[in-house]
């Protein structure tokens, strides 16, 4: 799927470096991260809770917490460095280029309003359409069986998976370049977490945006990845294509990682794919 | 009321749940939904043996893991402790059994020293000991835990996830308990922090030979310290296996759905 | 400034929470400290004179002589600020202890018992906390008979239900946590639970609840004092002393300037130290859109 | 619609054991009072006879709860006793007095409502900003720093001095039309207002403060929506709720402060009335005023925590108002 060329890659971090700064003391959260994503690649980034995996996915849209300081290095962005973006134009960007995907999606929506006034209000701005018929329509999009009801329900009235579509719904109908997934099947339950990934790399293929995929779910990230990045505190131990990086782990940690998955016998035998 | 089936006392059932079935109810009016939490479930515990309970978030797993632990009453069925009922003081139960939790941040009082933590159960179940004989127990457990004495003294913000779970293990051993229950003990910690206190586990348990209930949503961590297998449902006790056999081909068809889903 | 890499697992954080380097917080401990200070200092060696006694004319304005000019019977203003600082300290203080006991004992039961006994003691607070506190501090002052004992017991049954609610809410979240699940399975009583496990817990909220009572005593006090049925004279108070000071203020407007400065700082910079602390005790996440 | 019924059912039942209770305190707190009435009415040297037909006058002989039914009995019908001193009916007088109060407590919450809530979103949004820190601190507790009393005193040293155009002190009643009676009370109003206004600004920036951290407001911000647009749509309305409770606690603020205000302006108030009750030993008065003023505290708060409720929609099913 990558173009042979070399095109410049849509999302680049160089001798990217953050901590934390807060009354506890300080904790560094990355230590010189060099990442670069292609245009319509799809690449998961894996890594256990307190790797940097989240705060990497945060730099791309300039979203880092108050506390979380840059030390060293840069993300670039559609060519463009971050940094040195007004406000104007962060926001500018996000609303044209980056799409997130919410971990908590029943989090992620205003808890005192009902479905289909945040739909609205969300797209508005946009000049997408807003009316009932192409709200409708939307939903059915993300596989919603009665769109209709669901935009008359508030937040907490709708179940995760359901949440979780809404939310795709709302960041693919601004066709994103980047879409970054941070766990977005984290808080989901087993059966709707196949549904929602087939949902979302689905999506993605069609409208040729680049994946960012932060995840610590090796089986899942194994079956629709091109390539993979492994964290662990804050660096990049190893990087791959998925099937290489699984199969015949060169780091250390990625063994562990790999072993602890139950059920595999042997990580270096070669999986049928 | 001795069961049958285990005349000869060491083999008898550490822990028996018979036909539990516990319910909550949330919200009112018309929107009044009751979450059957635990229905008609019923499983043993052998000494020395460790039952490995999984399930996803929502299947009950916390509600048996309180009710074991005698924490929560079940609205119906039996709950049988060494072949006894719980009684309403936890004194009675005192020494006979134990918990290791699941937040390692939590799982000690930060205010109080590690050494004074790990004693507690002893102040309660081993009045007849002296406080030095009890720090001496204290010093022992920290050792066969794996953890330098000298920790004692220290205070739980002094020491990593994997150290205060270690901690927790040797208070929950330091009375010589019959029956222990493992809630998500490693959920929270590093993989590799989580192999070595599976480890761990395991050693103790053949050295100790009390029966352990391991509760977990983490299929891989089950594998490595439980010798059967009940997985829940919503509530439901949908299959019960030997490990190995439940590995190779699960039953039911949730079962596989959970292996599928790695 | 140095950094060093820490991971992320061996977070070092020191229990005892080192006192905040930031200046508002420093100035507000130092202005509350002097006033405290002097006001203490005065009572063992009266360098300002004996506020009782007659030291010159009437109303006569600040000068060397009187450094802070004399009241409506020629006494010093200055003796008896001090004395009157020192009378109000005293009882909110004293008033806020007996708060803190009432309010721990209460919210540790009511956060760990849960079930009818917290429902007994949210009522009670309910009850108390409908009167608008000078009006309740009225009632009492009605029953007591004014004086000292009613500007204590007001104080008590003004702060006692918002600290009850407090204290009741901090011990709740604490005996959700792992260690006390376990002190119970261990079959430790509830009593050694409450005070072992919660207390030291809660501890944090004690003190910020307590200093904000601190300086809500004061202010009733002071409200009490001034409608005439708190301090009485010839005792002196913050409240007694800007009272006296408003009925003179057009012939001797440093009658009424001089308490009421007092005071304000008093309250302020307790405020700001109550701030301060709950700031530091649960640091909250911060987001600015502009 | 039925789950709202019964939660609204649960907190007018809640608000009704509150009002019993702090009946039942007024109540045992009049009987506490020292002196009994007879001293008061009939002097100390009152004969034994008097002082019994005193007691039967009043019911004072009969036992304990059986007087407070009577005296429950009594308030329900607005019949709140009459002044021991004066004689005339506590019900009457209060009815001249509550207009004035009244008056000044809505000017005050206009004001409160007016520059209090906006100056609190203003110092909300932009509480994370540099300069946010110590001058916004500051500047939030200055207010409620200075009391009533104080405040008051200075402004009357200040206007009486200066004469800036607004009369301190005499009182035009209320009778004669509008513009005098509100020229009369605006610096009294402007005053009691200063208190909670800051009270009010302090709570909604911690309103506002706490929504912004929440998760659906980052999911905005990372859709690039722009900061008025979520202020406007997401953020007040989630910060509405908890400025609505605080609402209740406002009005207790402001009730109190009235007592402090009419005595120090000499208004003819509610407020005025229960000291000057206290003041000659007026049990009836004090009884009446403060049973008022609970009442009203108690009642409006049952009303703002149905509004929350049905503004905020988690209680329908939850039970309880989300946080």
């Amino acid at each position: 799927m990558t173009a042979n060329a070399p095109a410049a890659p849509v999302v680049s971090l160089t001798g990217f470096s953050a901590e934390y700064r807060t009354r506890l003391g300080v904790t560094r959260a990355l230590d010189g991260i060099d990442l670069d994503v292609a245009r319509g690649e799809l690449l998961a980034i894996v890594g256990e809770s307190g790797s940097g995996k989240s705060t990497v996915s945060q730099a791309i849209g300039r979203m880092l917490p108050r506390v979380c300081h840059v030390t060293s290095g840069s993300v670039h962005v559609l060519g463009r460095d971050i940094a040195s973006l007004a406000p104007d134009a962060i926001r500018a960007l996000r609303r044209e280029s980056l799409g997130f995907i919410p971990q908590d999606p029943i989090a992620s929506l205003n808890p005192t309003m009902r479905i289909r006034r945040q739909l609205e209000l969300a797209l508005r701005p946009l000049g997408r359409p807003t009316d009932l018929e192409s709200l409708t329509e939307l939903l059915a999009s993300v596989k919603i069986l009665e769109p209709d009801r669901v935009l008359r329900l508030y937040p907490h009235e709708v179940s995760g998976g359901m949440a979780q579509r809404i939310a795709i719904a709302l960041t693919m109908a601004r066709e994103p370049e980047i879409l970054i997934a941070d766990e977005p099947t984290a808080s989901l339950d087993a059966q709707v977490r196949d549904e929602i990934l087939t949902l979302i790399v689905d999506l993605v293929q069609r409208s040729g945006a680049s994946l960012i995929w932060i995840s610590h779910d090796l089986g899942a990230v194994r079956r629709w990845c091109d390539r993979i990045v492994v964290m662990h505190q804050g660096r990049i131990v190893e990087e791959g294509p998925a099937a290489q990086v699984l199969d015949e782990p060169r780091a250390d940690y990625t063994r562990t990682l790999v072993a602890a998955i139950p059920g595999r016998q042997d990580p270096t035998t070669k999986e049928a794919e | 009321m001795m069961s049958a089936s285990h005349p000869d006392t060491d083999t008898a059932p550490v822990l028996e749940l018979r036909e539990v079935s516990v319910a909550f109810t949330s919200g009112a009016g018309a929107k009044r939904r009751t979450v059957r939490a635990m229905n008609a479930v019923t499983l043993e515990v052998a000494p020395g043996e460790t039952l490995g309970l999984v399930g996803e978030s929502g299947s009950g797993k916390t509600t048996t893991a309180s009710v074991a632990l005698g924490l929560k009453r079940p609205d119906s069925g039996e709950v049988l402790l060494l072949g006894e009922p719980f009684t309403r003081s936890r004194r009675a139960n005192a020494g006979k059994l134990q918990a290791v939790l699941q937040h390692p941040h939590w799982s000690l009082n930060p205010r109080r020293k590690v050494g004074e933590s790990v004693r507690e159960p002893l102040t309660v179940a081993r009045r007849d000991l002296s406080r030095s004989e009890q720090r001496q127990r204290v010093t022992e457990m920290l050792e066969q835990v794996g953890l330098n004495p000298a920790f004692a003294e220290r205070y739980p913000h002094e020491l990593s996830g994997g150290q205060r779970q270690r901690v927790s293990v040797a208070r929950a051993l330091v009375t010589e308990p019959r029956f222990i229950v493992f809630d998500e003990a490693v959920s929270a910690l590093d993989v590799a922090v989580q192999m070595q206190i599976l480890a761990l586990i395991r050693e103790l348990q053949a050295e100790h030979r009390f029966g352990a209930l391991f509760i977990s949503h983490d299929l891989g961590a089950v594998e490595r310290v439980a010798d059967r297998v009940a997985v829940l449902f919503r509530g439901d006790l949908v299959e019960t296996a030997s490990t190995e056999e439940f590995f190779r081909n699960p039953q039911h068809p949730y079962s596989q759905t959970l292996l599928e889903a790695l | 400034m140095t950094t060093y890499s820490l991971p992320l697992s061996k977070r070092k954080r020191a229990v005892k929470t080192r006192p905040p380097r930031d200046a508002l917080f420093i100035a507000a401990a130092c202005a509350l400290g002097l006033i405290v200070l002097v006001a203490v200092a005065a009572a063992v060696i009266p360098f300002a004179g004996d506020p009782a006694r007659i030291v010159g004319p009437r109303l006569s304005p600040p000068s060397a002589a009187y450094p802070f000019g004399t009241d409506a019977l020629g006494r010093s203003v200055l003796a008896r600020l001090l004395e009157g600082t020192r009378t109000t300290l005293v009882l909110s203080t004293l008033a806020v202890v007996c708060t803190a006991v009432i309010s721990v004992i209460l919210g540790l039961v009511a956060g760990y018992a849960g079930g009818w006994a917290r429902e007994v003691i949210m009522r009670l607070s309910d009850v108390l906390y409908s009167f608008p506190s000078i009006v309740l501090a009225i009632l009492i002052a009605a029953v007591v008979g004014p004086g000292q004992a009613a500007v204590l017991s007001s104080i008590v049954l003004v702060t006692v239900p918002l600290m009850t609610r407090m204290v009741s809410a901090a011990a709740m979240s604490v005996a959700k946590r792992d260690f006390v699940t376990t002190a119970k399975i261990s079959g430790v009583s509830a009593p050694v639970i409450l005070f072992r496990h919660l207390l030291p817990n809660v501890s944090g909220t004690i003190a910020v609840q307590g200093t904000y009572a601190l300086s809500v005593g004061i202010l009733v006090e002071g409200g009490l004092s001034f409608l005439g049925y708190g301090v009485q004279p010839p005792r002196s108070s913050l409240g007694l002393l800007i009272q006296e000071g408003g009925s003179y203020m057009l012939q001797a407007p440093w009658l009424l300037f001089a308490p009421a400065a007092v005071l304000v700082v008093a309250i302020l910079s307790i405020n700001l130290i109550g701030d301060t602390m709950r700031d530091r005790l649960d640091p909250r996440e911060t987001r600015s859109l502009v | 619609m039925m789950q709202i019924l019964r939660w609204s059912a649960g907190r007018v039942m809640s608000a009704l054991i509150t009002l019993l209770g702090v009946s039942v305190l007024i109540f045992v707190a009049i009987r506490l009072m020292p002196g009994s009435y007879e001293d008061i009415i009939l002097g100390p040297l009152a004969s034994a006879e008097e002082r019994q037909l005193l007691a039967e006058a009043y019911g004072l002989d009969q036992p304990i709860f059986v007087q407070y039914f009577a005296w429950i009995g009594q308030v329900l019908t607005g019949e709140l006793g009459t002044s021991y001193v004066t004689q005339s009916s506590v019900s009457g007088e209060m009815l001249e007095r509550i207009p004035v109060t009244a008056t000044l407590t809505i000017m005050a919450m206009a004001v409160t409502l007016l520059a209090g809530v906006p100056l609190g979103i203003w110092t909300g949004v932009r509480s994370g900003a540099k300069q946010g820190g110590a001058v916004g601190r500051v500047v939030s507790s200055i207010g409620i720093s200075v009391p009533e009393f104080v405040l008051g005193s200075i402004v009357i040293f200040v206007f009486s001095q200066f004469s800036l155009g607004l009369k301190v002190g005499g009182f035009a009643s209320i009778g004669t039309g509008f513009w005098p009676t509100f020229q009369a009370l605006l610096l009294p109003a402007l005053v009691l207002s200063v208190f909670c206004v800051a009270a009010t600004a302090r709570t909604t920036r911690d309103a506002v403060m706490g929504v912004l951290v929440e998760p659906h407001i980052t999911a905005a911000v990372a859709r690039g929506e722009t900061a008025g647009h979520i202020v406007r749509h997401h953020v007040l309305r989630n910060a509405g709720i908890p400025i609505l409770t605080l609402l209740g606690t406002i009005t207790a603020y402001l009730l109190g402060g009235a007592v402090i205000i009419e005595t120090l302006f000499n208004l003819p108030g509610l407020g005025s009335f229960m000291v000057t009750g206290l003041g000659r030993r007026d049990f009836a008065v004090v009884q009446a005023t403060v049973l008022f003023a609970a009442a009203v505290f108690v009642v409006l708060s049952l009303v703002l925590d149905l509004i929350t409720s049905a503004l905020d929609p988690r209680v329908a099913v939850t039970g309880k108002a989300g946080s």
